[in-house]
C-alpha cells in the first residue's frame, strides 16, 4: 500500500504539496472503504449466488425477480433486515449481546486488508500476512459465544458451545496445512507467496509435490469447518438448534452475522486461491504487472474465488450434517495427523531439494523448494 | 387361505378369541361376564376387577400370547345399567404366533387379535390400569381419560393428553356440552350454525 | 439429590417428573455437568408439526425426554359421532394428511363392514392401486424430509419432483392435491380412464429410475451412514410393548405386514415381499438406518403391486349399491390396515336405527410410534433426537387426530 | 394529501411528506420489504404440506424471494398460518407472533385458519379463525389451498406492502386502536 502511495505522490503534482502523513491517511481510508464495500458487496452477491446454484442443484429456480436475474435480492433483503425492529430480549446480558455482532463482523472483515486482490492491489503488504488472517479469523469464536452467551437462549448457548468446540479445534488442521505452505514459501507475506507461484501451473503451490496436494485439501475441508459451512454447519443445524448462536438476533445484527459468514467465505476461499492455486497467475506464463493488466490478474484471482465457493455451495446441498462426535473425530483423528504429516513432509522435501536436487542451481529444485 | 373366503351355513367360532376364552376360563372361572364368539366382531367381557389378571394371562399365556395392546377405546352407554356405564374395549394383537388361515367369519380373514371390554358404572368410571402390562397402553389410558373420561387407576399420573389440562369435561361423554369459551376465545357450538 | 434440573411440565400438573428423576438417579453415577432443560417445538423444524419434547440435556446428550402431543387435536372422534357416516370420510383424510387415501380406505372398509355393503371388483382394484400410489408419495416425504433433518436439503427438494407428479395422478382423478375424499362408502369416486392408467405407469418407471438417485444421495452415502447407523434403536421387545408398527417394528425385525399377514381389501391376490429388519443391510437390528432403508425398499414392492394389480384389474362399474340414507344395524367393527406409518385401525360401533355412529374411534399408527422416544432417545444425543424424531415418520395430525 | 397520508408520516410537516426525497426512502424502504418476505417455518397441519410445496421444486418461492425460511421468529418477516389452530396451540402461536420483530405479516392459510373450517362446528378443541388471536393481514381460503393460491396470496401482500408503504396490520393496529378490518379501513 505504501509504495501504491509512494508512486501516486511522485507521479501527481498537487499531491506532493500535501504533508506525507496526510495523504497516508486519506489513502488508507479510502482503501479501507474500498476493501469493505467490495469485500460486503461480493459476500451479499455470494448469498444471490448461493441460492441460484443451489435453486438449479434442486430443480428449482431461485431468486430471479428482484433485479436482473434477481441480482439485486440481497440488496432486497439487507434493506429490509436494516428497517426491521431491533429486539433484544429482556434476558440477554445488553451489552455483550451488543457488541458481539460487531465483534464476529471485525474478525471476518479486518482480514480482508491483508490479502491482495491482485498485483499490488492490497491494503496493507505485510509479511506476516497468512498469520494475521487465521489470528483475525479466530477472534470471531470471541464473537460468537459472546453472543450465544448474551442471548439468555438455550438454543444459542448450545451453538454456540459447538461452535466453539468445532472453531477452536479446526484451527490446528488449518494453521498446520498453511504452516506447510509456509516452509514451502520461506515467507508469510501472501503477494510473496503469490509471486513465487507464477508462470505456468505446475508453478502453483498444490501441484508441488504430494504434500503440498494434501496440504490443499486438508486446508479446504477445515476451512469448510471453521466457516461452519454444511457439512459442518452443526453451530446452526436449522433441524436441531433452530438457528444456532444467532437465534435471538434480529434485523441488522442478524444481517451482520449473515454477511460476516459468507464475507469469511470469500476470504477462505481467496486464501485458498493464494495460497495453492496460484492467486492471480492465470496457469501460463504471462506477465501481468503492468498498471492495467494487473486488474486482469485481480480478475482471474476473483475466477478463482467464485470456482472454490461454488466447490463450498456444491458440497454444501449434497451432503447431510455430520454429528458432533464424527466431526471432532474428523479433526483430531484424521486431520490433524494428516496436516502434521504435511508439515513435516514439506520440511523434508525442502531439505532434500537443497541438498539432493541442488537447490536453485537447476530447475527442478527451485520448483521443489520453491521460496523455502 | 382359500376355503376361508367361503361363507359356512352356520357361523364358526373364531378360534384366537375361542382360545382366549379357554385360557381365560381356565384360570379365573368367574371373571368373563359374556363372551361373543362369532359375527364379525367377537368379544370377551371380564369384570374389572380380573381385568389386570385376565390381562397377564392372556400376554404371557403359551395358546394366547397376545403382546402388544393395539387399542384402547372407551365407549359411553349413558343408558346402560343404572345410570349409564362406560364401556373399555382393548383390542390386543400378537405379533409372536403367526396367523393361520380359516379365521371364520371376521371382519378380516386372518387378523390374530382380540377384543377384550370391561364395563364399569359411569361414576365413578374406574378401570385398573394395564400400563404395566403393556408399556403403550399408557397413553392410550391417558387418551381414554382426557375424552372419555375413564378413570385409570393404579397408574403413575393420570392426566390429560390432548386436550389442556384445564379443559373442562370429557368430549366424547354424551352428555357433554360445549363451553362457551376457553380463556376468551370463543367457542361457538353447533347448534349455534 | 439435593440439585435437580427444573421440571418438565408445562402448567405445574405432576406429570413425567417422578419417573424422570428415577431415571436420573440410574444414570446419575457418572460425571454430570449442570443440565439444561430445553422445549423442542412446538415450532421446531425437526419435530414434523406442533409436537413439543421437553428435553432434559446434560451439554449434548439426553438425559430424559417428555413428549407432549395434542396440539392439534382436531375432535374427529367428536365429529365421528356427530356426522352422518359418509360424511366423515373426509375427516380421514385430514388425520393423516400425507396417506389420505389410506385412511380412506379403512375408514370406508370399517363402515362397509359395519353396513355390509359389497365393493364391486374393479373398486377395489382402484383402491389398492391408488393407496400404492400414495404409500410411495408418503414414503417419498419421509425419506426426503429425513434428508433435511439430517442436513441434506437436496434430496428433499428432489423428492418433490415425484411426488408432485404423484400429487397431480391423485389431483386428475380426484381434484384434490393432498386431501383427495376419493374412496367413498361402496366403492371410489370415479373410474380410471386409460390416459390416467398410461400416465401412471409413466409415473411408476420415473419413480423407479429415480431411486438410485435418492439412494446415493443418502443410502449410500457415508455421513448419513453415520449419523443412523446405530442411532435410536428399537428392537423387538421395545416396539411390540410400546405398540409400535410399521416399518418402525419391521425395522426391529418381525416379519409382519398386515397387507400379506393379514390381507384386507384384496392384498391377497398381490405378490410382493415385505421388507424387515435383518442385520446384513448396514447397521443394526432396528436403528435409524434400517428404519430408513425399510421405506426404500417398500417404495419397490409398492411399485410391483401398482404393476400387477394394473394387469388383473377387470372391468366393471366402480360403485356398489349404497342404500340411501344408510343406517347400519347395531354392531361393531374393528378393522386394522397397514398406512405408510404403521397400522392404522378402525373402531366403530352403531347403536343402530341411526346415519351416525356411535363410537368412531381410530388409531393412528404415530400415537403408539411416537410414544416410545421416551425410551430410545435417553442417553442419545441431541442430533440423534432428531435423527430418532424423523426416522420415526411421525404425522401429528394423527397423533392427536 | 393529508387525506391519504401514511400512518407512518402522520408527525411530519405535511410539505415535507411531499418532499421527493423521503418518498424515496420509503419507496425503497418497502421495495426491501416487499421483496426479502422470509416466512417462519412453522406448520400447523395439512395445509403445511402445501407450504412446503410452495417451496419446493415445482412452484418454488425462492424466485419471490420469499423462499428463505427461517427457524427462528427472530428472523421472519411472514407467519404462514398453515393447517389448524387448536385451542392448545393457540398461546403458542401468539408467542411466536409476539417474538416477530416489527414489521410482521401473517397470512392466514386454509379454510381452518379462516374460520374453523370443517372443524368449526363440531371442533370443540379448533379456535374459529386464527384472526381471533393475531391480526391477519392476507386470507387464504381452500382446504388446502394450492400451492398456486399461496403465491398468489404471497404476491397480494407484496403489492400490498408497496402500496400501504410497508405497514403490517398489527402495527396500523398499533398505531390507530382500532383492531381488524376498522384499522385497516383507518389506514
Amino acid at each position: 500500500m505504501q509504495s501504491l502511495l509512494d508512486q501516486l505522490i511522485e507521479s501527481t503534482s498537487w499531491l506532493q504539496g500535501l504533508p506525507v502523513g496526510l495523504v497516508y491517511a486519506a489513502g488508507m481510508v479510502i482503501a479501507c472503504n474500498l476493501v469493505l464495500v467490495y469485500a460486503s458487496a461480493l459476500a451479499g452477491e455470494t448469498v444471490w449466488l448461493e441460492r441460484r446454484v443451489s435453486g438449479r442443484m434442486q430443480a428449482r429456480i431461485g431468486p430471479n425477480r428482484v433485479g436482473p436475474q434477481g441480482l439485486l435480492q440481497f440488496l432486497a433483503d439487507g434493506l429490509k433486515l436494516l428497517g426491521k425492529e431491533d429486539i433484544v430480549p429482556k434476558t440477554a446480558d445488553k451489552p455483550i449481546f451488543l457488541i458481539a455482532p460487531i465483534i464476529v463482523f471485525v474478525g471476518a472483515f479486518a482480514a480482508f486488508a491483508v490479502v491482495p486482490f491482485g498485483h499490488y492491489l492490497v491494503a496493507a503488504d505485510m509479511n506476516v500476512g497468512i498469520f494475521l488472517v487465521l489470528s483475525l479469523t479466530s477472534i470471531e469464536v470471541v464473537g460468537i459465544i459472546m453472543a450465544g452467551w448474551a442471548s439468555n437462549s438455550k438454543w444459542a448457548i448450545l451453538g454456540a458451545m459447538r461452535e466453539v468446540a468445532q472453531m477452536v479445534s479446526y484451527e490446528l488442521p488449518l494453521g498446520l496445512a498453511a504452516l506447510s505452505i509456509v516452509v514451502l514459501a520461506g515467507t508469510m507475506n501472501l503477494s510473496e507467496i503469490v509471486y513465487q507461484q507464477e508462470g505456468w501451473f505446475w508453478n502453483w503451490y498444490v501441484f508441488r509435490g504430494p504434500f503440498a496436494f494434501v496440504a490443499f485439501f486438508a486446508f479446504f475441508v477445515s476451512a469448510l469447518a471453521a466457516l461452519k459451512r454444511a457439512p459442518f454447519d452443526l453451530p446452526e443445524a436449522e433441524s436441531e438448534l433452530v438457528a444456532g448462536f444467532h437465534t435471538e438476533y434480529t434485523g441488522f445484527r442478524f444481517a451482520v452475522f449473515f454477511l460476516a459468514e459468507y464475507a469469511a467465505m470469500i476470504l477462505f476461499s481467496m486464501v485458498t486461491a493464494i495460497l495453492f492455486l496460484g492467486g492471480w497467475s492465470p496457469g501460463f506464463d504471462i506477465d501481468l504487472s503492468g498498471p492495467l493488466s494487473r486488474w486482469i490478474g485481480a480478475l482471474i484471482l476473483f475466477g478463482k474465488t467464485i470456482a472454490l465457493l461454488f466447490v463450498m455451495i456444491w458440497v454444501r446441498w449434497t451432503l447431510p450434517r455430520f454429528r458432533i462426535d464424527r466431526v471432532m473425530y474428523l479433526c483430531y483423528k484424521v486431520l490433524l495427523p494428516v496436516s502434521v504429516v504435511c508439515v513435516v513432509g514439506m520440511a523434508i522435501q525442502v531439505l532434500l531439494a537443497m541438498t539432493v536436487f541442488g537447490g536453485r542451481a537447476n530447475a527442478f529444485g527451485t520448483w521443489l523448494m520453491g521460496g523455502g | 387361505m382359500s376355503e376361508s373366503t367361503d361363507t359356512p351355513a352356520a357361523p364358526p367360532a373364531d378360534p384366537v378369541t375361542e382360545r382366549a376364552l379357554a385360557v381365560l376360563q381356565a384360570a379365573i372361572p368367574d371373571g368373563v361376564v359374556a363372551y361373543e364368539l362369532t359375527g364379525g366382531h367377537p368379544w370377551i367381557q371380564v369384570r374389572a376387577e380380573d381385568l389386570r389378571a385376565a390381562c397377564w394371562l392372556l400376554r404371557d399365556h403359551a395358546d394366547t400370547k397376545l403382546d402388544c395392546c393395539h387399542l384402547i377405546s372407551g365407549v359411553d352407554w349413558p343408558d346402560a345399567g343404572e345410570g349409564g356405564e362406560l364401556e373399555v374395549v382393548y383390542h390386543l394383537c400378537s405379533f409372536e404366533l403367526k396367523p393361520e388361515p380359516g379365521y371364520g367369519q371376521r371382519a378380516l380373514k386372518n387378523d390374530p387379535w382380540v377384543a377384550l371390554k370391561v364395563r364399569v358404572p359411569r361414576d365413578p368410571g374406574e378401570v385398573p390400569t394395564v400400563m404395566d402390562i403393556w408399556t403403550g397402553a399408557d397413553w392410550h389410558e391417558r387418551e381414554t381419560w382426557d375424552l372419555v373420561g375413564v378413570r385409570f387407576t393404579g397408574r403413575r399420573e393420570l392426566r390429560r393428553i390432548l386436550l389442556p389440562d384445564d379443559w373442562p369435561g370429557h368430549p366424547l361423554r354424551k352428555d357433554w356440552e360445549y363451553p362457551a369459551s376457553y380463556h376468551g376465545v370463543p367457542i361457538i357450538p353447533p347448534e349455534g350454525y | 439429590m439435593a440439585e435437580r434440573g427444573p421440571d418438565l411440565r408445562s402448567g405445574g400438573e405432576p406429570e413425567g417428573a417422578v419417573e424422570i428423576h428415577e431415571r436420573q438417579e440410574a444414570v446419575g453415577r457418572d460425571l454430570r455437568t449442570e443440565e439444561m432443560v430445553f422445549n423442542m417445538g412446538p415450532q421446531h423444524p425437526a419435530t414434523h408439526g406442533v409436537l413439543r419434547v421437553a428435553v432434559r440435556t446434560d451439554g449434548e446428550h439426553v438425559r430424559a425426554l417428555q413428549p407432549h402431543v395434542g396440539n392439534i387435536h382436531r375432535c374427529a372422534e367428536k365429529i365421528g359421532e356427530s356426522l352422518p357416516y359418509y360424511q366423515w370420510i373426509p375427516y380421514l383424510d385430514r388425520m393423516d394428511y400425507l396417506a389420505a387415501i389410506c385412511n380412506e380406505h379403512v375408514g370406508c372398509m370399517a363402515i362397509e363392514r359395519l353396513g355390509g355393503i359389497e365393493v364391486p371388483e374393479r373398486a377395489e382394484y382402484i383402491r389398492v392401486i391408488v393407496a400404492e400410489v400414495q404409500r410411495i408419495l408418503s414414503h417419498l416425504m419421509a425419506i426426503g424430509v429425513y434428508g433435511l433433518d439430517l442436513g441434506a436439503f437436496t434430496p428433499f427438494l428432489h423428492q418433490f419432483r415425484e411426488r408432485e407428479r404423484g400429487m397431480d395422478l391423485l389431483d386428475h382423478i380426484s381434484g384434490g392435491r393432498l386431501l383427495y375424499h376419493y374412496i367413498r362408502i361402496g366403492g371410489v369416486k370415479r373410474d380410471l380412464s386409460q390416459d390416467w392408467l398410461d400416465e401412471l405407469d409413466a409415473w411408476t418407471s420415473e419413480v423407479e429410475r429415480r431411486m438410485p438417485e435418492y439412494n446415493t444421495l443418502l443410502l449410500h452415502n457415508r455421513v448419513f451412514q453415520e449419523r443412523t447407523f446405530r442411532v435410536g434403536i428399537i428392537d423387538r421387545d421395545t416396539g411390540v410393548r410400546w405398540g409400535v408398527t410399521g416399518p418402525g417394528l419391521r425395522a426391529a425385525g418381525v416379519d409382519w405386514d398386515c397387507r400379506r399377514d393379514a390381507p384386507y381389501s384384496i392384498y391377497d391376490r398381490f405378490d410382493f415381499e415385505v421388507p424387515y429388519g435383518a442385520s446384513d443391510i448396514g447397521g443394526v437390528l432396528g436403528d435409524c438406518f434400517q428404519r430408513h432403508w425399510i421405506r426404500v425398499r417398500e417404495i419397490e414392492e409398492s411399485l410391483k403391486i401398482i404393476r400387477q394389480a394394473r394387469e388383473q384389474m377387470p372391468e366393471g362399474p366402480v360403485m356398489g349399491r349404497v342404500p340411501k340414507g344408510f343406517k347400519p344395524p347395531a354392531g361393531e367393527v374393528y378393522i386394522r390396515g397397514e398406512n405408510p406409518r404403521g397400522e392404522l385401525a378402525c373402531y366403530m360401533v352403531s347403536a343402530g336405527k341411526s346415519d351416525k355412529a356411535w363410537r368412531a374411534r381410530c388409531r393412528g399408527p404415530s400415537f403408539s410410534n411416537i410414544a416410545c422416544i421416551t425410551e430410545i432417545a435417553e442417553g442419545q444425543l441431541i442430533a440423534d433426537l432428531v435423527a430418532i424424531i424423523g426416522s420415526l415418520d411421525i404425522v401429528l395430525g394423527e397423533v392427536d387426530r | 394529501m393529508p387525506d391519504d397520508a401514511q400512518p407512518g408520516e402522520v408527525l411530519l410537516d405535511p410539505e415535507l411528506q411531499q418532499s421527493v426525497i423521503l418518498t424515496k426512502v420509503q419507496w425503497v424502504k418497502d421495495w426491501g420489504r416487499r421483496n426479502a418476505l422470509w416466512p417462519m417455518a412453522f406448520g400447523l397441519a395439512c395445509c403445511a404440506m402445501e407450504m412446503m410445496a410452495t417451496a419446493a421444486t415445482k412452484y418454488d418461492l425462492d424466485r419471490f424471494g420469499a423462499g428463505v425460511f427461517r427457524a427462528s421468529p427472530r428472523q421472519s418477516d411472514l407467519m404462514i398460518v398453515a393447517g389448524t389452530l387448536s385451542h392448545k396451540m393457540a398461546p403458542r402461536l401468539k408467542r411466536l407472533w409476539e417474538q416477530m420483530p416489527d414489521p410482521k405479516y401473517v397470512i392466514a392459510m386454509g379454510a381452518c385458519v379462516i374460520g374453523g373450517g370443517p372443524y368449526s362446528r363440531y371442533g370443540y378443541h379448533v379456535v374459529q379463525g386464527v384472526d381471533l388471536i393475531v391480526p391477519v393481514d392476507v386470507y387464504l381460503p381452500g382446504c388446502p389451498p394450492r400451492p398456486e393460491a399461496l403465491i398468489d396470496a404471497i404476491r397480494k401482500l407484496q403489492f400490498r406492502i408497496q402500496e400501504r408503504t410497508g405497514e403490517s396490520l398489527a402495527t396500523i393496529e398499533a398505531k390507530t386502536g382500532r383492531k381488524g378490518a376498522g384499522a385497516a379501513r383507518a389506514s
